[in-house]
């Protein structure tokens, strides 16, 4: 939680971009601590190595330390502590961390995945099957926006005419457009 | 980088060790954690550590930015048209249990083919995905 | 003290609302982005938080276990941790082109630079 | 065997293009094969159409697994039209596309251009179909993100910062929004629309057994995190911020396409999620979503209808005009009566003609004169008449003359008000018309009645019309709305069946 504070507080973009890796590191442990072992995986994979590395590729691209404003923004903070009020007041129902008897634990669809699954997929790992087959729609989804990242990445940081090293093909494709 | 001996040396012991693993997290999702989300990640990793070493251009010679690009659509292409076939094979979209031989009988065969299928796709989308917006990044910032 | 059962709800509250803070407080373009990870990440947890059951193990069969933690909340957030990378890139990559396109990656500095033009 | 499974075709044919569109890479044919699955796209919306019409809703479990364990794709007549909507639109704009891309995006690039095009196609038919809460979340993210990286192709260099503007916003939305699915998973256990419906009326009434007291103050949080998630999508009037910019700077096509279908797409996800998911009584009568609604709605349409009138770029112009339309569809929510409700879901669809209809104009004028800027467009009337027309009828369409479409639409909702015998509120959604006129008659003045400034003793740039490719669709879609505000059985009646169905009337 401390990372997460000096984050915000810290001006120097460089420690900022490293915190946040280191962030989603430990919150990777978290959910290894959590029993959410797939999810702890991906977010070490993603969360730390991808997004910190792209992270640091963008700020070798542009500016490593953020200009000081001294105008204090009343607003934002509004916002925040009313959101974070909001939620507080939601989590004064919710089942308690761990409940056995919370609503999403009893009956459906939570028992089928684990007690079903094995026979009807014939996978040890759930979570594979419930992504894979049970809701393999939702990880189509999943792959397709990951391809629109792609494809938006590139729309944005592609110069025209680099993919080609000889440079010919495309200059020819300008001119008949 | 030419002059890091030691960098270059261990890097080129660990880029397999890389590939590899990516390979293992990749098919071995069904019993342990893993599938072909994370082991597109690690294999990304990979190429990204050899494009560190090696360098861009060379990086780009062993993977070229066209290949990786329709690489991310073949991945989505993989993942639908296990989704088709399944639909050719008289079962609704995704549904796996179609594919099998025996749909009645044993319709892991065809969730397990499914599965495999699907998660190949995601991998090689994950994969290209990540190395093609790497290189756009390395690439804007050369020139 | 029936209330110490959502003590970790709080936290990642907490976690969450620094994050947006930051997104809707800050004017560097890249801390906004940090910032959404940290909301991101936050609301993650509260997913995860949800699904674990006490004395309960990873959602992988084995001989043995009989209680296993919710799966559905961590396919969920496998998902959503595949959105939130993607949005985090081209993100990024919007940045880069904004810092080449007005020299600063300051939210003022470019509204002053947008009302010049 | 196709037609059982037409349903998850209309999703999966868009979002199989796209990648092959990068597979094809050839300029021509990703444009041939673009307008192609934009047409296919709307033939089966419009088979789905009459179907749902003739045979009540169409339902498909994803891979053959019940519901709540799978996905559930559902249709009735409600999401069935508002596909209708987002693909025949689609399918005009496509075909109009080649003209203005060429002049926005560089050669080599514009099959990328295409394939995030199909996919903001496949987000925003995927949000419609399905019934299930976080696929639509998923459906969302395709929808915002593709959307982001079409609007940053425009040609000014503020397309950069209006396209990151609408990702941070966005990003803020769907991150409430996760965070309103989240709690509600959290009391039900499940994310089917409608065992969603059910469970959550079970949570309210057990509520007044004593050993669940208060169980639904998580539902609450939940409900407000949705309803301020969505609103942000839908650009609600305090939540706009996004949109004028985006709108401007985005190239013509984009700003046609996500102007008449993004923010309908997520108006009927506010529907959805009000109506259907958490239900009537709960959001009306225990949370009186209405009274915060209505005043939102109506100071909403008066602030961007004024400050409209205050624009020099007709493009930004449009997009406050969208912010101001946007609170009348909303003013026709807050009245929860089948009357307003009709009145929002016809002007959901007149309203996307008018506005795909409007923004393509101005594709037109962007093409021949190189600027959307009021000063720049003295004496258009006669350089581009045709253009200039379409302009007309779209304008008369905002104002809500008779025999348009946008009549019909104002005319169910002060109708709807006169119904709960909202006397102010009649009066004054018939008196923000007027704002309307004046900022298209700014515009008409300065096209009809003021004389081009020749450049210091040069000749007049001779203009040529817009090619036909551009103007036919403009037409098109514009010739539409005039048709719907004469015939109006077809749109009326499916809207006030989708009306009567959320309200739980009717059949």
């Amino acid at each position: 939680m401390s990372t997460a504070i000096a984050i915000v507080v810290l001006r120097d973009l460089w420690s900022s971009v490293i915190l946040s890796g280191i962030f989603s590191l430990i919150s990777a442990g978290l959910f290894v601590v959590m029993d959410a072992v797939d999810v702890a995986f991906t977010e070490a994979a993603v969360g730390a190595g991808v997004s910190t590395v792209l992270m640091l590729g963008t700020l070798a691209l542009t500016d490593t330390s953020e200009k000081r404003s001294d105008r204090f923004q009343v607003l934002p903070l509004l916002v925040v502590l009313l959101t974070g009020a909001a939620l507080i007041y939601s989590t004064l129902d919710m089942p308690h961390y761990g409940d056995p008897y919370a609503p999403i634990h009893l009956g459906e669809p939570a028992n089928t995945y684990i007690y079903k699954s094995s026979n009807e997929i014939g996978v040890p790992n759930i979570v594979t099957s419930v992504l894979a087959s049970y809701r393999g729609y939702d990880t189509l989804g999943e792959t397709v926006v990951i391809f629109t990242a792609g494809i938006g990445v590139l729309l944005l940081l592609r110069r025209s005419c680099e993919m080609d090293q000889e440079g010919k093909t495309c200059v020819n494709e300008e001119s008949h457009s | 980088m030419k002059r890091h001996y030691i960098v270059r040396v261990i890097s080129k012991l660990l880029i397999p060790c890389i590939f590899l693993f990516a390979l293992y997290v990749q098919f071995h999702g069904d019993y342990g954690p893993g599938g072909g989300f994370q082991a597109g990640v690690i294999f990304a990793s990979g190429i990204v550590l050899y494009t560190l070493v090696v360098g861009l251009d060379r990086a780009q010679q062993a993977f070229h930015p066209r290949i990786i690009e329709i690489l991310v659509a073949i991945g989505v292409l993989i993942y639908g048209s296990v989704g088709i076939w399944c639909l050719a094979s008289g079962g609704k979209f995704l549904d796996y249990n179609a594919l099998a031989d025996d749909p009645v009988r044993h319709p892991q065969h065809g969730q397990h083919l499914g599965i495999l299928l699907v998660e190949l796709g995601v991998g090689i989308t994950v994969a290209a995905a990540v190395v093609s917006i790497f290189f756009a990044f390395v690439n804007r910032g050369r020139s | 003290m029936p209330n110490l059962g959502l003590f970790n709800y709080w936290v990642v509250i907490v976690l969450m609302m620094t994050g947006f803070y930051t997104v809707i407080a800050r004017g560097n373009l890249i801390k906004k982005l940090i910032g959404l990870n940290v909301f991101q990440v936050s609301v993650f947890m509260l997913y995860i938080s949800m699904a674990n059951v006490k004395g309960g193990t990873a959602p992988i069969i084995f001989e043995g276990a009989k209680i296993y933690s919710n799966p559905l909340p961590h396919v969920l957030i496998l998902t959503a941790i595949v959105v939130g990378v993607s949005t985090t890139s081209l993100g990024l990559a919007l940045v880069v082109r904004i810092k080449e396109a007005f020299g600063t990656i300051e939210e003022d500095d470019i509204r002053r630079l947008e009302e010049e033009a | 065997m196709i037609a059982d499974h037409l349903l998850i075709l209309q999703v999966i044919v868009p979002l199989l293009a796209a990648p092959l569109c990068v597979v094809l890479r050839h300029r021509m044919l990703v444009r041939l094969f673009a307008v192609l699955v934009g047409w296919v796209v709307f033939a089966i919306a419009i088979m789905l159409l009459t179907r749902v019409l003739n045979a009540g809703t169409v339902d498909y479990n994803l891979g053959n697994w019940a519901v709540p364990w799978g996905i559930e794709c559902r249709l009735d007549s409600l999401n069935a039209f508002v596909l209708l909507i987002v693909s025949g639109i689609a399918a005009v704009v496509l075909p109009f596309a080649p003209h203005t891309v060429k002049d926005e995006v560089s050669g080599d690039k514009q099959y990328l251009f295409f394939a995030a095009f199909l996919l903001c196609l496949t987000g925003l038919l995927g949000i419609t179909i399905t019934w299930d809460i976080f696929n639509m979340f998923v459906f969302l993210e395709i929808s915002s993100l593709s959307a982001c990286a079409l609007i940053s192709m425009g040609r000014s260099r503020r397309a950069l910062t209006a396209a990151y503007q609408y990702l941070v916003m966005g990003t803020i939305g769907s991150t409430f929004i996760l965070i309103g699915i989240g709690l509600m998973y959290m009391m039900t256990g499940t994310l089917n629309i409608s065992d969603l419906n059910d469970r959550l009326q079970r949570l309210i009434i057990v509520n007044q057994v004593p050993m669940f007291v208060n169980q639904t103050r998580t539902v609450i949080a939940a409900f407000a995190f949705l309803t301020v998630g969505i609103s942000i999508k839908l650009a609600l009037f305090p939540l706009h911020a996004w949109l004028p910019n985006a709108y401007t700077f985005a190239p013509s096509m984009v700003t046609a396409f996500l102007a008449s279908t993004a923010t309908k797409v997520s108006f009927y996800v506010l529907l959805r999620v009000i109506f259907t998911v958490f239900g009537v009584t709960f959001a009306f009568q225990s949370m009186q979503l209405n009274t915060w609604l209505m005043p939102l709605a109506l100071v909403g349409i008066y602030i961007a209808s004024t400050v409209a009138i205050y624009q020099n770029n007709v493009k930004r112009l449009l997009a406050y005009s969208s912010v101001a339309q946007i609170g009348y569809m909303v003013l026709g929510l807050s009245f929860v009566s089948v009357t307003g409700l009709t009145s929002s879901i016809v002007h959901l669809f007149n309203h996307a003609l008018m506005k795909g209809g409007l923004f393509l104009a101005m594709g037109c004028i962007m093409l021949r004169l190189g600027s959307v800027q009021l000063q720049d467009m003295k004496g258009l009337g006669r350089r581009m008449p045709l253009t200039m027309a379409a302009f007309v009828v779209g304008g008369l369409n905002l104002i809500g003359v008779p025999m348009t479409a946008g009549f019909i639409s104002k005319w169910y909702l002060i109708l709807a008000a006169l119904e709960q015998g909202l006397w102010l509120v009649a009066v004054l959604s018939l008196f923000s018309s007027l704002l309307a006129v004046v900022y298209v008659w700014r515009v008409v003045e300065v096209a009809y009645f003021q004389e081009p400034e020749r450049p210091a003793g040069g000749e007049l740039r001779r203009l040529n019309e817009a090619p036909v490719s551009m103007l036919l669709p403009t037409w098109m879609i514009l010739g539409a709305s005039l048709v719907f505000g004469v015939y109006t059985e077809f749109p009326v009646g499916v809207a006030r069946r989708a009306a009567e169905m959320l309200m739980g009337v009717g059949s």
